[in-house]
C-alpha cells in the first residue's frame, strides 16, 4: 500500500536580496505538491505523493551550483527546479544536465540558458528579449488602437544584469519599430534616492518611460515621481521586477502607481478570466499564506510542479531519462500548470516554451487589468491611453 | 579606634597566567607619606592598578579607613577616596588643563565641591592657572605632571598614590614636584609613591616599603630604610 | 626580578618547525581522499572547501602578516577570472597559461593600489580597498566591450565547454579539478611557509609589531607590503582563474563582490590569521557550517542558518581572538605531552 | 685621529607656531660618547628624530661620514649607519628574542643563517642567551630595554642614537645599561645619548653638549658643563648645586 | 549645464547629503569613544525603520510621533548590545592588546544575526509607512523641495550641533570624551567606563531610531536595507575623519552634492565610481579624513 514518494528540487534564493521572491515561489510550489497529493497524487505511479525540497543559493552562483549538487545527490530528487537568477541558473543547469537530471527553468531569463542543446533543460517562462518586444508591442498595439504614438522612449533600470541586458533589448526594439531613445540611465541597486535620474527624466522629456528595478528601488521612484508631479505622457512602463510583487503594491500609495503599465510573465487578473479550480484555490491559499493574492512568482512556483507533475503521469515513474522525455513531449493546454496565463506550454528542441509570453497590465482605476496580448484582454477593459496628467487625475 | 587610612593585605594579582603579585601586604598612617621601592617590573604599577580595580585581584583585601574597597569597579574606587595619579602621566591629550582637572572631579562628592578644589590646585600649581585653556598635549613634561597630580587632587581623595612622577623630568623639575608633594602632605592627606628617584623620596617619606618578588621585602622608615645595607647596594647603587 | 613571567610552554610553534611535516601528512590525507569517496556531493564540497582555503591562504599572505585588513580582496579574484577566459574565450589562450597572466595584471594592480593606500592605517585603509574594489566592479558591470574584449558588463562570462582537455582546464568528473585546487592550496601553504622563514617575513612580523621601530631597523614598509601585495594578489586570480573554469561561469557581482572578500577575510581570521595553517582550519571549519546550516535550515526557515553563523562568529571572536589554530595546537602539544611524559 | 662622524649644521624644526629646534649645530666624533641634556621640551627629542630620519628638518644638513642623510627616511638612514632606541621600547612581541634580533640583520644581508648567528652572538652580548627563544612580550621591563639596544646594534651602526634608555630603571639596572653601553662604544660604535639621569651622563659621556629652547647653551667635558652657571640655572636648579658643594 | 537643473540637483545633493550624515553620526561617534567600527550599523537602522512601521501599521501612531518609540527602543538596544555583547571584548582587551579588528568581526557577526532574525520575524517583503496627509513641496524659487526629506536633513544639522554641544559642555559629555582619549585614566578620575560605553552606544543608536522615524515616510523597510546605509555611512564617516560629530555631516554633504551633480554629467553608476574615485582621493590627501586627526 505504500505509495513511492517522488521527491522534486527546487533551488531558490530563500535568504539575501531576493528572498521575497524565493519564498513567494517557495509558496507557489509547496501550493502545487499540496493539491496534487490531496487529489492522488501522481496517478500512473499507482498514486505516489510528491515531495519538494529547497535548496537555498542566496542568489550566489557557487552556493546554486552545491546545492544543486546536493538535491541531485544527497536528496535524489527526481527533477529540479528553479533558480530565479539567472546567473545561479545558468551554472546550476549545468549541473543537472552532467547528472542527467531534468530542470525546469523557473524564473530566469537570460536567453543563452535555452541556447545550449542541453537536453534536460527545460524554461517555461519567457528568455529575456521577449520582455523587452513586448513591451514595445504594447506600445505599438495601443498606438494603433487610438492613432496617440509616442516617439520618445526613456529607460532607467538597475545597473545589473537584469536591468542592462533589458535596456540593451529595448534599445534594439526600439530602434527597429522608429522610436528614439532619449534617456537611457543605470543605477545602482539599492539607492536610497531618485531624485538625480528625475532630474535627468525631467530635462530630457521622454514620452514614454521603461523602468527595470526591484521593490525597494521601485518603491522608492514611484514615491519621487509622484511627489515631483513629473509628467510622462504615454506612461510609465514597468518591466516586472518591483511592480511584480504584491509587497510593493501594499506599500506604495496607490496614487502613486496609478495608469502604470506592469509586464510580467503572468496575468495579473487571471483569477477574473480563468474558471480552473485550482488556479482559484492557489490564489485563495497564497491569501492565507503570504498575505496577499497569488503573484506572478507563485504562480511559476505553482506552475513549475504542475509541469513536472505532468511530465511523471505520462512517464509512468521517477526515472529520470523517462521523466526527461516525457517532458521533451509536454504539451499543455489547460490546468493550473497555465496559471501564469499561457495557452499553451510546449518545449522547443533547445526545451524552450514556444508559448512563453508576458502579460502587460495597466493600472485603472486602482485595478490591474491585463491590456495585452489583446487575446487577454478581458471584455470591458479600457487602456487609458495617452495617461492622464497629475494635475487631471482625480483628488490631486 | 585607629583605622589605617590604607590597609592591603595578602593581595595576589596578575595578567593572564602570570601573577605579578604574591600576597602583598602594606598599610598606610593617616596623614603620612609612604614611599614604595621596587625593580622595574617588580609589579608596583600592578599593586596600584589591582587597588584602584583596573587589575582584578586574585585574592587579599584593601580597605580604606575601614571600609573595604575590595573588589569595586575602579569608578568605585575613587568615590571611596583612593585616587591615583598613573604612571606615564596619562593626560587626556586633546582636553584643555582645565577640562583635564574638571574630569578629575567627576563623582558626585567632587563635582559639589569642584570650584574650591580647583582654587586649591591652582594654589599648588599656579602654571596650570595660567594655562588653564591649553591643550594637554602641548605641555612640557614637568606640566603635563603637575596636571596629572592636579586631576587626582580634584578627586579629593583620601589617600592619594603618585606612580613615578618624577619620570623623565629635568633635575630641576623633580625638586619643584617634590616641594609641591611635601605641601600637599600639610593639607592632612595620606600619600602613597612610587619613585625611581630611591634616595629623595625616602629623605621626604614617613615610610618605605620594598615590593620584590610580588611581595614586600623589607619596610621600615625612611631613615631605617637608607640605612639598610641590601637596600643601599640594590637601588642606590652604593 | 619577575624571571617567572617567562611562559612554561617554550615548546616551539608547530607552524614553524613542524611545519613542513605536518602540511606534508595533511597533503597526504587529502590527496588519499578520492580514494576513499567518489561520492560527487562530497568532491564537489571537499573542492569548495579547498577553494575557500586557498583563497583566504592568499589574503592572509598579505594582510595576516602586515596586519592590515583588505577587503578588497575579490577585485584579483575577478581580474584572474576574467582575464583567463578573455583570453580563452577570445585568443583560445589556454587557461593555464591565462590564469599566470591574470595572476601578473592583479599583481600589476596591486602594486598601483597598494603604492598610496599603504600609507592609510585601520579602518581607513579597509575602506580604501573596498573602495578600489568596488570600482573595479561596478566598471566591469558597466562595460561591455573594453580594447575589443567582450567584458559582458553585468551578465558575467560563460566558458564554452569544448570537451574534457586538460590544455582547456575542462575535465568530465570532479577529481581533477579536485587535486588542481589541492595543488594549488599546498603551494599557497608552502608559499606562506617559506615566506615565514625568509627576510620578507621577517619584516612583515616587524612592521605588524611596530611600523616606527621596523623603519628604524632599516625596513622599508612600502617595499616589503608592496611585495606581499603583489604576491597575494598574484594567488588570489590564480584562485579566481580556477573558479571560473570550474563552474564555467564568472560575473562581477559573485567573483568581485565585497562579499568575497569577507569570506576571504573571515576564514583566515577566524582560523588564525599571521599563521600558515590558520586559514586552512577556518575555511575547514566555517565552510562546512555554512554549508551543513544551509542544507538542513535553509530551505526551511529563511534565514536561520545565516543567524548562526553570525552566533558562531560572534563566540570565535569572543572565546579564540587569535584564531583557533592557537588553541588547537595547545591540545594538540596538551594531548601529546599527557603520553610523552618528559 | 678621531674625525667627526656626525656632523650637525643648522638644523632646525617648526612645529605650527613653537620652534622646537633652532639651528643647533654639533659633532659626532668617531669612537665618541656625547651625552645630550637638557630641560623637558629642550627639544632633544625633536633632534633625535630628525637625525633619525623620522622628522625632517626644515633647514641645515646632516652629513654621516660626509654624505648628507637629512631628509632622508628612517630606513635609508638606518642603512646608511645609525642605529636608534625609542624612549619607550617597542619590541616586536610576537616574536622571540632571536628572531627580535635578526629583524635588524636583514637590513644588511639575507643569508639567514650568518644572520642567525649575529644575532645569538648579540643576545649573548646582551645577556639575554638564555632567553633566546622568549617571545619578547614575556620579557621583563629591563630586557625589553636592552632587547631594544641589541636590536639597534644588530644593523651594523656606526653611530647609536640613544633616548632615554634608563629612564626609571634601578641604580642596579642602570650601571649594568651602563657597562653595555661602554661595550658597545668597545665594539667600534659611536654613541649619542639622551638622558636625564645625571649618574648614567657622567659615566659614559665623554663630551656633554646641553640644549635649551632648541638652541645649544653648552658643549664640553661633562665636568665642565655641569658646572657652568647657564646650565645649573636652567637645568638642575638650586637643590643640584647645593648637593654638590 | 543648465543652472535650473544644477541648482536643482545641488538642493538634492544638499538635503540626500544631510540625510547620510545624520545616519552616520552614530556611528561616528561610537567610533570615537570605543574605537569600534561598528559593522552593525545599518541593521540598528534597519530595525528602528521596522520600529517606525509597526507603530504605524499596528497602533497607528504617525511616523514623526513614532520616534517617542523609536528613540527609546533603539538606545536600550544599543545600551544592551555594548554591554552584553561587545562588553566582554572591551575587558578582555584591557589585560591584552587592543585589537580593533575583532571588535569589527564581532559587529559583524551582530549584523549577520540583526539582519536574518529580521528576515526571519518581519519575513522579506518589502513594507513602508503611507502618509495618510499629504506633505506639498516647498517651492525653493522654481525647485521643489520634498518636505520629509528637508526635515530628515534639518535634524541631522540640529543633532550634530546638539551633540557636539553636549560633549563639550556637559559634565557627561566630558566624561565621554575623557573616555574616548584615555579610558583608564578615566576610570582612575572616578568615571564608569563601562557605562559611558554603554550610553555612548546607546546613544548612537538612539540617533539611528530617530533617523528612523524620521525616514520612514520616504524609505521602505527590507530586512537588507541596513547594508546599503551601513556601507554608505562608513564612506561618510571615513571621508569627514572618523569619530568627528561636525565631520560626519560635512561627508555626508561632500558625497551627496558630489553625487547629485556628477550623475547630472555622467550615469549614476559612473557617477558611483566618481565619489568612490573622490573617496580614495580625499584620504591619500588627508589620510584620516576631512576633519580627522591623524
Ligand atoms: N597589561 C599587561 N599584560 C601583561 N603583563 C603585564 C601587563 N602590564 C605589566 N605586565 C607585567 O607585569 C609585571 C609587573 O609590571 P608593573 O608595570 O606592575 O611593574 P612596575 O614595578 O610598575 O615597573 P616599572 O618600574 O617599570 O613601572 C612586568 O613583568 C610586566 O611585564
Ligand atoms: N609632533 C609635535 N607637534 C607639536 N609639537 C611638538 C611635537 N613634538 C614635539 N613638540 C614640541 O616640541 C618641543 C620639544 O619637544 P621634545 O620632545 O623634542 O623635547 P625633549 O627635549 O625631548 O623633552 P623631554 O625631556 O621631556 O623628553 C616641546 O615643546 C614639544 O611640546
Ligand atoms: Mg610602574
Ligand atoms: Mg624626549
Amino acid at each position: 500500500q505504500a505509495a513511492p514518494t517522488v521527491t522534486i528540487g527546487c533551488v531558490l534564493p530563500l535568504s539575501g536580496g531576493s528572498a521575497s521572491v524565493g519564498s513567494q515561489t517557495k509558496v507557489g510550489a509547496e501550493i502545487a505538491v499540496d493539491q496534487i497529493n490531496r487529489e492522488g497524487g501522481i496517478k500512473s505511479m499507482g498514486g505516489a505523493k510528491l515531495n519538494v525540497v529547497f535548496g537555498d543559493s542566496q542568489s550566489k552562483a557557487d552556493i546554486g551550483v552545491t546545492e544543486t549538487e546536493r538535491l541531485v545527490t544527497r536528496e535524489n530528487v527526481a527533477a529540479l527546479c528553479g533558480a530565479f537568477n539567472s546567473a545561479v541558473t545558468f551554472p546550476a543547469t549545468e549541473v543537472a544536465e552532467r547528472y542527467k537530471t531534468p530542470w525546469v527553468v523557473v524564473g530566469a531569463v537570460k536567453d543563452e540558458i535555452t541556447e545550449r542543446n542541453f537536453k534536460y533543460v527545460f524554461r517555461i517562462n519567457n528568455k529575456a528579449n521577449y520582455d523587452a518586444r513586448e513591451q514595445v508591442d504594447a506600445i505599438d498595439l495601443l498606438s494603433k488602437e487610438t492613432g496617440k504614438k509616442p516617439k520618445t522612449l526613456g529607460v532607467i533600470y538597475e545597473g545589473t544584469d537584469w536591468g542592462r541586458s533589458h535596456a540593451a533589448n529595448i534599445k534594439k526594439f526600439a530602434s527597429e519599430r522608429g522610436y528614439s531613445v532619449v534617456l537611457d540611465e543605470a543605477a545602482p541597486p539599492n539607492q536610497v534616492d531618485f531624485s538625480n535620474q528625475l532630474l535627468k527624466v525631467r530635462s530630457t522629456k521622454p514620452e514614454a518611460l521603461i523602468v527595470a528595478f526591484y521593490t525597494p528601488d521601485h518603491l522608492i521612484l514611484s514615491r519621487q515621481l509622484m511627489e515631483q508631479r513629473l509628467d510622462v505622457p504615454f506612461g510609465i512602463h514597468s518591466v516586472g521586477g518591483g511592480t511584480e510583487d504584491p509587497a510593493f503594491y501594499k506599500a506604495v500609495p496607490p496614487r502613486a502607481v496609478g495608469y502604470y503599465f506592469v509586464q510580467e510573465d503572468f496575468q495579473i487578473d487571471i483569477t477574473e478570466v480563468t474558471k480552473d479550480p485550482m488556479i482559484l484555490e492557489a490564489d485563495k491559499r497564497s491569501k492565507e499564506v503570504l498575505g496577499y493574492p497569488m503573484s506572478a512568482y507563485t504562480a511559476q512556483g505553482l506552475s513549475g510542479v504542475y509541469v513536472i507533475k505532468d511530465a511523471l503521469e505520462r512517464a509512468g515513474s521517477a526515472d529520470r531519462t523517462k521523466l526527461r522525455d516525457a517532458l521533451a513531449a509536454t504539451d499543455i493546454k489547460s490546468g493550473p500548470a497555465l496559471a501564469t496565463g499561457y495557452q499553451q506550454i510546449k518545449f522547443d528542441e533547445q526545451g524552450q516554451n514556444t508559448h512563453a509570453h508576458g502579460a502587460i497590465s495597466q493600472n485603472i482605476e486602482g485595478k490591474r487589468r491585463t491590456v495585452w496580448p489583446a487575446e487577454n484582454r478581458a471584455p470591458g477593459v479600457k487602456p487609458s491611453w495617452p495617461v492622464p496628467t497629475w494635475s487631471e487625475r482625480p483628488n490631486s | 579606634m585607629y583605622k589605617p587610612a590604607l590597609k592591603i593585605a595578602g593581595l595576589t594579582s596578575g595578567y593572564g597566567d602570570i601573577r605579578v603579585l604574591r600576597g602583598v601586604d602594606l598599610e598606610l598612617k593617616p596623614g603620612t607619606i609612604v614611599a614604595l621601592i621596587g625593580a622595574n617590573g617588580a609589579g608596583k604599577t600592578t599593586l596600584l592598578r589591582t587597588i584602584s580595580g583596573l587589575v582584578k585581584a586574585d585574592s587579599g583585601f584593601s580597605e580604606l579607613y575601614g571600609e573595604s574597597i575590595h573588589g569595586l569597579a575602579p569608578h568605585r574606587v575613587v568615590q571611596a577616596g583612593f585616587v591615583q595619579s598613573p604612571e606615564g602621566k596619562q593626560l587626556f591629550a586633546d582636553m584643555t588643563i582645565l577640562e583635564n582637572l574638571m574630569v578629575g572631579a567627576h563623582s558626585k562628592r567632587a563635582y559639589e565641591r569642584r570650584n574650591e578644589t580647583l582654587e586649591e590646585v591652582y594654589e599648588l600649581f599656579p602654571i596650570l592657572a595660567e594655562r588653564r585653556y591649553q591643550r594637554a598635549s602641548t605641555l612640557s613634561g614637568g606640566q603635563q605632571q603637575m596636571v596629572a597630580v592636579g586631576r587626582a587632587l580634584m578627586a579629593l581623595p583620601k589617600v592619594l598614590a603618585l606612580d613615578e612622577p618624577s619620570l623623565g623630568l629635568a633635575p630641576i623639575m623633580v625638586d619643584r614636584l617634590f616641594e609641591s608633594i611635601a605641601k600637599i602632605r600639610e593639607r592632612n592627606l595620606s600619600i602613597l609613591i612610587i619613585e625611581q628617584n630611591v634616595f629623595q623620596v625616602l629623605e621626604m617619606a614617613d615610610y618605605g616599603y620594598v615590593l620584590e618578588n610580588g611581595q614586600i621585602s623589607l619596610s621600615g622608615t625612611g631613615a631605617e630604610l637608607l640605612g639598610n645595607s641590601h637596600l643601599r647596594a640594590t637601588y642606590l647603587g652604593l | 626580578m619577575t624571571v617567572s613571567t617567562i611562559p612554561l610552554d617554550r615548546t616551539a610553534p608547530v607552524g614553524f618547525s613542524k611545519g613542513p611535516a605536518l602540511a606534508l601528512i595533511v597533503l597526504l590525507l587529502a590527496a588519499g581522499l578520492p580514494l576513499v569517496t567518489q561520492d560527487s556531493f562530497f568532491i564537489h564540497s571537499a573542492i569548495m572547501v579547498l577553494f575557500f582555503a586557498y583563497m583566504a591562504t592568499a589574503w592572509n599572505f598579505l594582510c595576516g602578516y602586515v596586519g592590515q585588513l583588505s577587503l578588497g580582496h575579490a577585485m584579483f579574484s575577478g581580474m584572474g577570472g576574467y582575464v583567463s577566459v578573455l583570453l580563452f574565450t577570445t585568443f583560445g589562450l589556454s587557461p593555464w597559461l591565462g590564469m599566470i597572466v591574470g595572476g601578473l595584471a592583479a599583481a600589476a594592480l596591486s602594486v598601483v593600489i597598494g603604492y598610496p593606500t599603504f600609507r592609510l592605517k585601520g579602518p581607513y585603509f579597509t575602506l580604501t580597498t573596498i573602495a578600489f574594489a568596488e570600482i573595479v566592479r561596478i566598471w566591469v558591470e558597466n562595460t561591455d566591450t573594453f580594447l575589443g574584449f567582450h567584458i559582458k558588463g553585468a551578465e558575467g562570462l560563460v566558458v564554452p565547454m569544448v570537451g574534457e582537455s586538460f590544455a582547456a582546464f575542462q575535465f568530465g568528473g570532479k577529481i581533477p579539478y579536485y587535486y588542481i585546487i589541492l595543488g594549488m592550496l599546498a603551494l599557497a601553504i608552502l608559499a606562506t611557509l617559506i615566506m615565514e622563514r625568509s627576510k620578507l617575513g621577517y619584516c612583515l612580523k616587524a612592521i605588524r609589531g611596530d611600523r616606527d621601530a621596523a623603519e628604524a631597523l632599516g625596513i622599508s614598509p612600502t617595499r616589503y607590503t608592496l611585495t606581499a601585495f603583489a604576491i597575494s594578489a598574484f594567488m588570489t586570480a590564480l584562485g579566481g582563474s580556477f573558479y571560473a573554469q570550474f563552474f564555467r561561469y564568472i560575473n562581477p557581482e559573485r567573483n568581485m563582490g565585497t562579499e568575497l572578500s569577507i569570506d576571504m577575510a573571515l576564514m583566515s581570521i577566524i582560523g588564525g590569521q599571521g599563521t600558515a595553517f590558520g586559514p586552512l582550519i577556518g575555511a575547514l571549519i566555517l565552510t562546512p557550517l555554512a554549508e551543513v546550516t544551509r542544507g538542513y535550515l535553509g530551505g526551511t526557515f529563511l534565514g536561520l542558518h545565516l543567524v548562526i553563523y553570525g552566533i558562531v562568529l560572534m563566540l570565535a571572536v569572543l572565546y579564540f581572538p587569535k584564531g583557533v589554530l592557537e588553541p588547537l595546537k595547545n591540545l594538540a602539544v596538551g594531548l601529546f605531552r599527557r603520553r610523552n611524559p618528559a | 685621529m678621531s674625525g667627526s662622524l656626525l656632523e650637525v649644521n643648522g638644523i632646525s624644526k617648526r612645529f605650527g607656531g613653537l620652534q622646537a629646534v633652532k639651528k643647533l649645530s654639533f659633532n659626532v666624533n668617531e669612537g665618541e660618547i656625547l651625552g645630550l641634556l637638557g630641560p623637558n621640551g629642550a627639544g632633544k627629542t625633536t633632534a633625535f628624530n630628525m637625525i633619525a630620519g623620522f622628522h625632517k628638518p626644515d633647514e641645515g644638513t646632516i652629513k654621516l661620514g660626509g654624505h648628507n642623510i637629512a631628509g632622508s627616511k628612517p630606513w635609508e638612514v638606518c642603512r646608511a649607519g645609525i642605529g636608534r632606541t625609542f624612549q619607550l621600547s617597542k619590541p616586536f612581541g610576537d616574536l622571540t628574542v632571536v628572531e627580535n634580533l635578526m629583524v635588524g640583520g636583514f637590513s644588511r644581508s639575507s643569508d639567514r643563517k650568518r644572520i642567525r648567528a649575529a644575532a645569538e652572538e648579540i643576545a649573548a652580548f646582551l645577556g639575554l642567551e638564555r632567553k633566546g627563544d622568549t617571545e619578547a612580550h614575556n620579557l621583563t621591563a629591563f630586557d625589553r630595554r636592552k632587547l631594544e639596544l641589541g636590536r639597534a646594534l644588530s644593523t651594523q651602526p656606526r653611530l647609536l642614537l640613544m633616548d632615554e634608555v634608563v629612564a626609571g630603571a634601578t641604580p642596579n639596572e642602570a650601571s649594568e645599561m651602563v657597562e653595555l653601553v661602554k661595550k658597545v662604544r668597545a665594539r667600534g660604535v659611536s654613541v649619542l645619548i639622551v638622558e636625564h639621569v645625571m649618574k648614567v651622563i657622567m659615566a659614559l659621556s665623554d663630551r656633554v653638549i646641553v640644549l635649551d629652547y632648541g638652541s645649544l647653551i653648552a658643549d664640553g667635558k661633562p665636568k665642565d658643563v655641569v658646572t657652568s652657571p647657564e646650565v645649573l640655572k636652567a637645568y638642575f636648579g638650586e637643590r643640584y648645586v647645593q648637593a654638590r658643594t | 549645464m543648465d543652472p535650473f537643473i544644477l541648482s536643482f540637483a545641488v538642493v538634492n545633493g544638499l538635503l540626500q547629503g544631510g540625510i547620510y550624515g545624520g545616519i552616520a553620526l552614530g556611528l561616528s561617534l561610537i567610533f570615537g569613544v570605543l574605537r569600534v567600527v561598528n559593522f552593525a550599523h545599518g541593521s540598528f537602522l534597519m530595525l528602528s525603520l521596522y520600529l517606525s512601521f509597526w507603530c504605524w501599521n499596528l497602533l497607528g501612531i504617525d511616523p514623526y510621533l513614532s520616534a517617542i518609540v523609536t528613540v527609546p527602543a533603539m538606545f536600550a538596544l544599543g545600551y544592551f548590545v555594548q554591554s552584553v555583547i561587545i562588553s566582554p571584548l572591551i575587558r578582555r582587551e584591557r589585560a591584552l592588546v587592543v585589537e580593533p579588528l575583532s571588535a569589527l568581526l564581532l559587529t559583524c557577526g551582530v549584523f549577520l544575526v540583526l539582519d536574518n532574525v529580521a528576515l526571519m520575524a518581519f519575513g522579506p517583503d518589502v513594507r513602508s509607512v503611507q502618509l495618510s496627509y499629504y506633505l506639498p513641496s516647498l517651492m525653493l524659487g522654481p525647485i521643489p523641495v520634498n518636505i520629509p526629506r528637508l526635515i530628515a536633513a534639518l535634524a541631522a544639522i540640529l543633532v550634530a550641533v546638539g551633540v557636539s554641544f553636549w560633549l563639550r559642555h556637559s559634565h557627561a559629555g566630558r566624561a565621554i570624551r575623557a573616555t574616548a582619549q584615555n579610558r583608564d585614566a578615566a576610570a582612575m578620575s572616578g568615571i564608569d567606563v563601562p557605562k559611558v560605553y554603554a550610553v555612548t552606544f546607546g546613544l548612537g543608536c538612539a540617533i539611528l531610531g530617530l533617523f528612523g522615524a524620521l525616514i520612514s515616510p520616504f524609505i521602505p523597510a527590507t530586512p537588507t536595507i541596513g547594508l546599503a546605509f551601513g556601507i554608505k555611512s562608513f564612506i561618510v564617516v571615513v571621508l569627514g575623519g572618523m569619530g568627528s560629530i561636525p565631520g560626519s555631516i560635512i561627508g555626508g554633504l561632500v558625497i551627496g552634492v558630489f553625487e547629485a551633480v556628477a550623475s547630472q554629467f555622467v550615469t549614476a553608476t559612473s557617477a558611483a565610481i566618481f565619489s568612490l574615485g573622490l573617496f580614495i582621493l580625499v584620504l591619500l590627501v588627508r589620510p584620516a579624513g576631512i576633519m580627522g586627526k591623524a
